[in-house]
């Protein structure tokens, strides 16, 4: 038998489809509890070098101090500091189903105490691109009570508010 | 080596179902629960200065975390933050060889090692399968128990090796286990309870399996001279060797161990072991299957080829014994994939310091850890751990 | 002396045969491809091989423990090994593993091999298209619950990059479409490249948005392929070659692990970080003209041009002008990624240990059409992924 | 209780999703060699092993490279449809890409001319008749799509 004689080559379908439970830990779910039940953006503070962490989490990133139960109440407010737009169909990576448009997503610094923040991802209302600038105030838009699900997506998106 | 090693901390948490609390604690959150309990201990921190942790490894399976850059969601806790933070994608005993030869090339002088599964989060079937070839053995319907089952009948075949014997291994591991805090199966169990529950892939049965838990366990590696400051109960790393077997179960005869054997020699001959069974007081090593200890102690030079039941027979590897095996009950007490190894490494580390408590083998000088990985035991590693430096 | 126990030599490269798709061979014979010509290169066999160390990222490739299968066909064989995975930073993190390997002593002559093969998409997956996936695959890697329902994975990473130097640097968007000018100009000059087509900045400019601002052309392709590199100690590197390229030293820096916070400021700490302790340790003051060579991991042309000014190679807000007047062009005065970089060839696992060979090639003097027309002492080779790891390793003609 | 109780008292939160988009649909590439051994099976009904000159063994399921020596391997070598029972399982529950419906049997089979063995499904036989070392021969199915299920299983002769 020689090279020249073997046919294509053949793709053979093997693939397995799986699925996790994914946990949020007790950190975000007390924060998402705080969105879902009372539109809440609950961070928290390292208690060592100040930096805010949201979503809460059980150590400061920077500086590895113990997060503990420093609460800190950020938003409903904040101010855009980025912002794209996504031009491309993409897919789901939760469910593999194609995600239609969705409207610009930004960074947002949720305002905090004392003048500090953390950054959040999520949509804008705003969809014309010569009205978003940097700086610009917005304010998160919530679903109604009985729709949330204690998720980030209980924010439907930040509207541009005027101060 | 060109510089000596001691892991100076470890921690475990206890290892439990998750899914009993719905999926409680993130990943970060059940790894923190042995990261912290070191750091307390050491009083070590992430301080630049030369006085903290260099570097970070981070342990976890990308298939078993549901995830790529699976190590992005435990590197805070690890303190990776801007230094140095590796990510082994397979048992956390790896992660520790390769924290051992970061210290001894001079790179880094204290490494932390960390590794955490939630295996009750995990289609554990699915995700075994997915670990075979797609073409040849995958479509076979092929995961590691019933991979495991065509071992242990071949095993069983060729040195008439029984059911019951295999069977005694687990009731050896849960007796054990009595005594080990972490543990997370603790039930008496008779070689009859084993063998009469539900039948998984002939000969193995539901009772023969590791039990599908959740935790994660840490340790900290250091150069010799920060090792004495930090700790005065060191623990040496004094010889380690893992060897990968070829791939194709249909390539090996699987009543043989070859990669075990070669990492087990390679081990001793760093180590100077001449006389393993003598020269080691205590084993832990890693046992999915109740079969693998059998065969195991025969790859790790513990008795003759075929000799493994004997061998549990003589009472040699009970507790009391000559090489007590598994004094914590090993992983078919529960203990999460990716975690399996690194754990046996900290039980052994305990059992050295004097720290076993209930489960403690006196006078243990010298012990050894022992992981394995892949289908079969295709990859093992075996590492001498010593008191003494 | 250098700062390892044992000093560490890079003696062997081979990489394979990269493209869209390679439908001719499955993920072990790619690997093998490259390593044949590896151990072809270092004039070795299997059995000189100490240890092998495999990077791969299991969750997207569609093989689970694939240091398993990859064993027989990488040399493997009854030896140890090792097994990582750090996103597109992982072929730069297997090396650095090898390096601390031999200079531990533990090995003396140590094979990594990194291989990109995915499965062909089929069923309802497919009419979205394969990037589509591999994006949405990537976005996988990030918070299940925080995430990667916003997400769009690497792509959106680099358009809020975009955004942000666009509002700031005062830069013109022809500057760094020269960038992909330039890659493309490289990139027909090595026969390892993915797209060796030419491409103008008028392309560059007028190819679509994939993410605003984002274009297509401005970011990396998806390639299939593999690299292997063999390092061997200072004792058997003299043995097996004539032209050791010497490991002066490896950094290996990490981020915090949330990408959201990360994107504003945009915030390479770690690429800065990594950079900073490499120009310290090793008495570089002024990298722009001590490195005669810089491979970067660059995702998108954006990366490019911001990463150097965090690398402290220029200042900040000046690596556009430099870009703009072809500074970094091959016959340039700081020749970045005369290979065509990411932005032409990106196999994701091999593309930082193609990063580390090209920049071994060029101490070498063997990089052959896309060889730097000057007297190359010092390279530095770079990677990029996952959550913010990068990794760095400076290759030096002079023995430590 | 490990965390602060107010966190430790907490409602935990979690989701199923999708680990990675590779899906169940996922078209692996086989190479030259899976696909000359599996156009064999598909068109002509035969199995073939490839050789390895240098350690004289023929390797089923073939492949490129012989581990041992790494030489590159080329010579295509036909071997029976008959064969050895090394070792063999009978699963009894259900589980991913499974070929048939639990309980069946699965074993190690070396084929007359190989020296390595394949592994199949063992078909037409009672679990308690099966054995080591019995001999076995291989019924192809009737629809056949180039994999490795173009053989149905090994009956015991």
């Amino acid at each position: 038998m020689t090279e020249e004689q073997q046919p294509e080559v053949l793709p053979i379908i093997a693939g397995v489809d799986f699925r996790f439970k994914y946990p949020a830990g007790v950190y975000m779910s007390k924060c998402l509890h705080e969105l879902k039940e009372n539109a809440k953006f609950l961070g928290i503070q390292c208690p060592k070098c100040k930096a805010i962490w949201w979503p809460p989490q059980v150590v400061c990133s920077y500086c590895h101090a113990e997060t503990g139960t420093n609460w800190v109440e950020l938003g409903p407010r904040g101010t855009v500091v980025n912002w794209v737009v996504v031009h491309i169909p993409s897919i789901d990576p939760r469910t593999g189903e194609l995600k239609t448009s969705q409207p610009p997503a930004a960074v947002i610094r949720l305002d905090g105490p004392e003048g500090g923040g953390a950054n959040w991802l999520h949509f804008l209302e705003e969809t014309d691109l010569e009205k978003i600038k940097k700086g610009m105030r917005v304010e998160a838009v919530f679903k109604p009570k009985e729709e949330r699900e204690g998720q980030a997506s209980d924010v439907l998106f930040f509207r541009t508010v005027e101060e | 080596m060109a510089r000596r090693v001691a892991i100076v901390a470890v921690a475990q948490t206890k290892y439990d179902d998750l899914s009993q609390t719905n999926w409680k604690y993130n990943w970060e959150e059940l790894l923190y629960q042995s990261v912290k309990p070191v750091l307390e201990e050491t009083s070590l921190t992430f301080a630049d200065d030369g006085t903290g942790i260099d570097a970070s490894i981070s342990c976890n399976d990308t298939i078993w975390m549901g995830s790529p850059f699976s190590a992005g969601k435990t590197d805070d806790v690890l303190g990776t933050h801007f230094r140095s933070g590796e990510k082994i994608d397979a048992d956390g005993a790896m992660g520790v060889t390769e924290a051992l030869w970061q210290i001894a090339s001079g790179d880094f002088d204290i490494v932390i090692v960390g590794g955490i599964n939630i295996d009750s989060a995990a289609p554990r079937n699915k995700v075994e399968n997915y670990c075979f070839d797609p073409f040849y053995q995958r479509l076979m319907g092929l995961d590691m128990t019933s991979a495991g089952a065509l071992q242990a009948q071949r095993y069983m075949y060729r040195y008439g090796i029984t059911r019951e014997q295999c069977a005694r291994v687990v009731v050896k591991s849960r007796r054990n286990a009595k005594n080990n805090p972490y543990a997370f199966a603790t039930e008496d169990l008779s070689a009859e309870d084993v063998l009469g529950s539900k039948m998984l892939a002939y000969p193995i049965t539901a009772l023969e399996i590791k039990p599908l838990v959740d935790g994660s366990c840490t340790m900290i590696l250091a150069e010799e001279e920060k090792a004495k400051r930090i700790t005065d109960k060191p623990i040496w790393i004094k010889g380690v060797k893992n060897c990968y077997d070829g791939y194709y179960l249909g390539d090996r005869d699987l009543s043989d161990c070859k990669s075990l054997e070669v990492a087990a020699q390679g081990a001793y001959q760093m180590a100077g072991i001449t006389d393993p069974r003598k020269e080691i007081d205590v084993a832990e090593i890693g046992v999915d299957f109740s079969y693998h200890e059998l065969l195991w102690c025969e790859g790790l030079g513990f008795c003759s080829r075929g000799e493994g039941g004997k061998l549990l027979d003589s009472g040699a590897t009970e507790m009391g014994g000559e090489t007590p095996v598994n004094p914590s009950g090993g992983a078919l007490a529960g203990c999460p994939h990716t975690v399996e190894g690194l754990a046996r490494i900290a039980e052994a580390v305990l059992q050295l310091q004097g720290e076993a408590g209930a489960r403690q083998v006196p006078q243990a000088k010298t012990a050894l850890a022992h992981a394995t990985l892949g289908a079969c035991g295709q990859w093992h590693q075996v590492m001498i751990l010593g008191k003494e430096i | 002396m250098a700062r390892f126990g044992r000093r560490v030599a890079v003696v062997g490269v081979g990489l394979s045969e990269c493209g869209r798709s390679r439908p001719d061979v499955n993920k072990v014979e790619l690997a093998n491809e490259s390593i044949r010509r590896c151990l072809d290169d270092a004039q070795l066999t299997m059995k000189d091989i100490d240890e092998t160390v495999v990077a791969d990222i299991d969750a997207l490739f569609g093989i689970g423990q694939s240091q398993m299968w990859l064993t027989d066909d990488i040399a493997g064989y009854l030896k140890p090994g090792v097994k990582v995975e750090t996103g597109g930073s992982i072929g730069g993190s297997a090396c650095h593993s090898a390096v601390h390997h031999v200079a531990a002593s533990a090995s003396d002559v140590v094979l990594v091999t990194a291989t990109s093969k995915g499965g062909g998409a089929r069923g309802p997956i497919e009419r979205f298209g394969a990037g589509a996936r591999a994006q949405a695959a990537m976005t996988a890697g990030f918070h299940p619950i925080w995430d990667r329902w916003v997400f769009v994975g690497p792509l959106m990473l680099f358009a809020f990059m975009a955004n942000d130097y666009l509002m700031w640097s005062g830069c013109t968007r022809e500057a760094i479409a020269k960038c992909r000018v330039k890659a493309a100009q490289n990139a027909m000059k090595n026969p390892y490249a993915h797209l060796k087509r030419e491409v103008t900045v008028e392309q560059v400019l007028n190819s679509p948005f994939v993410i605003w601002p984002l274009r297509l052309l401005e970011f990396c392709p998806m390639t299939q392929g593999s690299a292997a590199m063999i390092f061997a100690s200072e004792e058997k590197a003299k043995k097996i070659t004539d032209k050791p390229v010497w490991v002066e030293d490896i950094v290996t820096a990490h981020s915090k692990q949330y990408w959201t916070d990360a994107m504003v400021p945009v915030d390479w700490g770690s690429q800065e970080a990594g950079a900073v302790a490499l120009w310290k340790r090793n008495g570089i003051t002024n990298p722009w003209k001590e490195i005669d060579v810089f491979e970067m991991y660059d995702p998108s042309t954006w990366a490019e041009v911001i990463w150097m000014e965090w690398m402290h190679l220029c200042g900040k807000g000046e690596a556009w002008k430099l870009v703009d007047r072809g500074a970094t062009e091959i016959n340039g005065e700081f020749p970045l990624n005369p290979s065509g970089g990411v932005v032409s060839t990106n196999p994701g696992v091999p593309s930082t240990t193609i990063r580390y060979i090209e920049a071994a090639l060029q101490v070498r003097g063997d990089a052959g059409e896309h060889q730097v027309p000057r007297e190359v002492r010092r390279a530095v080779g770079h990677g990029f992924g996952g959550t913010n790891w990068n990794t760095y390793m400076l290759l030096s003609k002079d023995m430590p | 209780m490990f965390y602060p109780k107010e966190l430790e008292e907490v409602e935990p939160i979690w989701e199923e999703q999708l680990a990675a988009v590779s899906g169940s649909d996922i078209a692996y590439e086989v190479g030259r060699i899976g696909t000359k051994f599996f156009a064999e099976l598909r068109d002509n009904k035969k199995i073939f092993g490839i050789r390895c000159p240098v350690c004289n063994l023929v390797y089923v399921p073939p492949r490129l490279s012989c581990k041992n020596c790494f030489t590159e391997l080329k010579e295509w070598v036909e071997v029976s449809d008959t064969g050895t029972l090394l070792t063999y399982t009978i699963v009894y529950v259900p589980g991913e890409n499974q070929p048939f419906e639990p309980p069946y049997a699965i074993g190690l089979i070396q084929l007359d001319g190989a020296d390595t063995a394949l592994m199949h499904v063992i078909g037409e036989t009672d679990f308690d008749k099966l054995s080591v070392g019995m001999r076995l021969r291989a019924v192809f199915s009737e629809e056949r799509d180039a994999n490795i299920r173009d053989i149905k299983y090994f009956k015991p002769l």
